[in-house]
């Protein structure tokens, strides 16, 4: 029963993957596609938490924490860029 | 489930290769090549493979990404 | 125009050969040959629970000793070609300075980056993970540091003792293991201790934290490096 | 055992809110007209979505209480953040405002500040050259 | 500092052994030791019980403010014709500590239809969905009141 | 799954190839070379790879029970290696790249004519 729960969830996290990658590709400016970037690196988190509940393996959540980690750094190091900043 | 979840992710970092090889901007194709890295990781982590999903996740896109950024910046200097 | 035809005719070739790898690819069902004698004996034998950094660090503990040479290496010739020209007088460029929030906001969440990386390798032995990537979440926190705050500039003899000082331990123990226990590297020189817990596996975690100082003193060298921005003569 | 079912349902149904609100976010992503107003869908809508699927996750699996809740703590801290920056550097880049956007009050306060820097500067030149 | 380095270590390792417990004690006393210039930021902090109280109910005020402010973006998504009316106004803040600051520029972000574009000194900068108001006075008591009474109380 | 994975590793492998051959500006070329780089990665790990299996951290499973639970550890041990020697090959392509565009101020490859005979 959760697993099919989780099953749609996943769909619908895959579904809004798609959409932002949508902005990525048509978005006009480069801050455009830094919001899509964003969106789908947090997303991603919530991917990678179903995925470890499908597997019942917690070692999972440690990469879901890094890239976290790596996904906001990156976002903050492409704004200081763009803001010539760096 | 697991398959459906690979043809996604085939297909975005299949767009982002693209994205990065075929872009005019310099910046757009570093980004687009972070998230192929990105993408990279979660189909690790789809194979079994946690160790490897890190390192892709913290080296692989992380650091390479900003190193190229680093890099950018200073020819950007130069250049104006 | 010739030139692209050739390369789409080299591109076609290739791929014809992956399409052969590809058909011939059925899917493993069972471990064959190396695979299946660490599975057996590697949990027996090292002690570790997380068996790819027991094959790294142990088993082919040479490969990594070669690694985080080839790293020290590269860190050495960056800084070598980005030092050359000194006479070039570079003017100071105007650096945007950030914004309060950032900078308040990272005093925060930079000592949580710091405790992540520990905990990265210094459980390496039973999570995922270990000395290479604590290093690089180390030094993706000494990066934040330095976006925080543009002018900041890091010290590099702190960095080089701390590089030294661990690449000493790493190749001390490996020689101790020589002494006390099988070979080179050989983890059995203290005791292996219960298997699953945090103090366990031998020296694992020992040469994981050198190996993780180590490493992330060379990235952040090498970003330190690379992002000098000929800030230091004003005008 | 039958407790362990009803958490399991509710956890999965909160999951489900929760990725519905990451595809609302990226529905707006596409349809909103300007950067900044993406940014304010795309900000809360994933920040709600990421923090409502793991806590279904914890619904579902209590044991893993810890490490949920360091993640839900450290989405809560740096997305506010990194939007904050990133929309700082659209502002000062110039990324263009939608045209219905009604009042621009930061604009007129740095355009008093350069004026009153130029007018800061005039004088001291004056001064130098008397 | 040590509180919430030890706080972390434990939540991160999901597990109450010994050896876990001196492990992360002796990790969470060097790392402050090795930022001690960082340390400023955790002085502001008042630990009396009404703080504590009103720290509770900055919670419980944030986090249905949070939920409010989705569904109202999934309104304005949603709806054909996209109601919005943007623009940027300033509003006044009494907050002297920076990590009060942060907090308040943290839940402003997240509440419905705003979020902060810059800070300089006692002003921000905001961007608003839905401007109603373009006066100083009233906008600030629109949209930053309702956090700035806990915030006082507990970092001041 | 794994069919779609070795799939896609084998179309970034030939999307790298392209563009480190078809390029001109010496940082595509590098970014042509991470896709590639990527692309084998993902190749390496696939062939490692045992259907149904998990993976090779024994938390949960008893090591006598190893052999038959788990995949293969040899191939994932090699690509974290791999992965941390191409952070420091491209650290140092991107270094001479910066070095020549000092010296030459283009990024163009057809400009770097000084082998040429």
């Amino acid at each position: 029963m959760a697993n099919t729960l989780i099953f749609i969830a996943i769909s619908i996290t895959l579904l809004s993957l798609l959409i932002s990658l949508y902005r990525f590709i048509a978005g006009p400016e480069k801050a455009n596609r830094i919001i899509a970037f964003d969106v789908m690196s947090v997303s991603t988190i919530a991917l990678i938490a179903f995925i470890s509940v499908l597997n019942k393996r917690i070692i999972y959540l440690d990469v879901a924490l890094i890239y976290g980690i790596l996904g906001f750094i990156g976002v903050l190091i492409i704004a200081r860029y763009i803001e010539k900043g760096l | 489930m697991f398959i459906a979840i690979a043809i996604i992710l085939a297909i975005v970092s299949i767009a982002g290769a693209i994205m990065a090889i075929h872009h005019k901007k310099l910046s757009v194709a570093i980004i687009a090549s972070g998230l192929v890295s990105l993408t990279a990781s979660v189909m690790f982590l789809l194979l079994a493979a946690p160790d490897v999903a890190l390192t892709e996740a913290s080296i692989g896109s992380g650091l390479t990404t900003i190193i190229f950024f680093y890099a950018l910046n200073k020819i950007r200097n130069n250049h104006d | 125009m010739i030139k692209k035809l050739l390369i789409v005719g080299l591109l076609t070739g290739l791929a014809f050969m992956f399409y052969g790898l590809l058909i011939s690819y059925n899917g493993n069902e069972t471990l064959t040959g190396l695979g299946s004698y660490y599975a057996q004996n590697g949990a027996r034998e090292v002690g570790a629970a997380n068996l790819v950094s027991a094959i790294v660090v142990t088993y082919r503990g040479l490969d990594t000793l070669g690694e985080v040479t080839i790293l020290f290496l590269a860190a050495a010739i960056i800084g070598f070609v980005l030092k050359l020209k000194k006479d070039e007088v570079v003017e100071a460029r105007p650096v945007r300075e950030t914004s309060e929030l950032l900078t308040s906001a990272s005093q925060v969440i930079v000592p949580v980056i710091f405790l992540v990386g520990v905990y990265i390798f210094i459980n390496g032995h039973l999570t995922p993970g270990g000395g290479f990537q604590g290093g690089a979440v180390i030094a993706s926190g000494v990066l934040l540091m330095l976006l925080a705050n543009p002018t900041m500039h890091i010290s590099h003899n702190i960095v080089a003792t701390i590089e030294s000082i661990s690449g000493i331990a790493f190749v001390a123990i490996g020689i101790l293991g020589i002494v006390l226990a099988g070979g080179f590297l050989d983890n059995r020189l203290l005791p292996l201790g219960e298997f699953g817990t945090l103090l366990s596996a031998g020296a694992i975690p020992l040469i994981y934290i050198f190996i993780g100082l180590k490493v992330g003193a060379e990235l952040s060298n090498i970003i330190g490096t690379i992002s000098y921005n000929q800030n230091e003569k004003p005008n | 055992m039958s407790e362990n079912n009803w958490n399991e349902i509710i956890g999965g149904f909160i999951a489900i809110g929760g990725s519905l609100f990451l595809v609302l976010g990226s529905i707006g992503l596409v349809r909103m007209p300007d950067a900044y107003n993406r940014i304010q869908a795309g900000t809360k809508a994933s920040t709600l979505g990421t923090i409502l699927s793991l806590t279904g996750i914890i619904f579902i699996v209590p044991d893993w209480f810890g490490k949920l809740l360091l993640l839900i703590l450290f989405v809560l801290i740096t997305n506010p953040v990194s939007s904050h920056v990133l929309a700082r550097a659209a502002y000062y880049t110039k990324v263009p405002l939608t045209g219905i956007t009604k009042v621009d009050k930061l604009k007129e306060t740095l355009e008093v500040e350069e004026s009153r820097k130029a007018h800061l500067k005039k004088v001291r030149i004056q001064k130098e050259e008397e | 500092m040590f509180i919430t380095l030890m706080l972390a270590w434990l939540l991160l390792n999901n597990s109450l052994q010994t050896e876990v417990i001196i492990t992360g004690a002796i990790i969470s006393l060097i790392l402050p030791w090795l930022f001690c210039g960082k340390c400023e930021v955790f002085t502001y902090l008042r630990i009396t019980p009404k703080a504590l109280l009103y720290s509770v109910l900055f919670i419980f005020t944030f986090l249905t403010e949070l939920i409010k402010a989705n569904f109202d973006m999934a309104y304005r998504v949603l709806s054909p014709s996209l109601p919005i009316n943007p623009g940027i106004v300033e509003v006044k803040t009494k907050l002297k500590s920076k990590i009060g600051r942060v907090i308040l520029a943290d839940s402003i972000t997240l509440t419905p239809g705003t979020f902060t574009l810059d800070l300089k000194d006692d002003s921000m900068f905001i961007h608003w969905v839905d401007v109603k108001s373009t006066d100083l006075e009233k906008s600030t008591q629109l949209i930053v009141n309702k956090f700035e009474k806990y915030l006082e109380v507990m970092y001041g | 799954m794994e069919y779609i994975i070795l799939i896609s590793g084998f179309l970034l492998v030939l999307i790298g190839l392209w563009g480190i051959l078809s390029q001109k500006n010496l940082i595509k070329i590098i970014l042509g070379f991470t896709v590639f780089n990527t692309g084998i990665n993902i190749v390496m790990v696939t062939v490692g790879y045992v259907k149904g299996k998990t993976a090779p951290i024994l938390d949960v499973i008893s090591p006598e029970e190893a052999l038959t639970s788990i995949v293969d550890p040899v191939p994932q041990a090699l690509v974290l290696t791999a992965i941390v020697i191409g952070l420091g090959v491209t650290a140092l392509m991107l270094v001479y790249a910066l070095k020549l565009y000092q010296d030459k101020k283009t990024l163009d490859i057809n400009n770097f004519k000084d082998l040429k005979w």
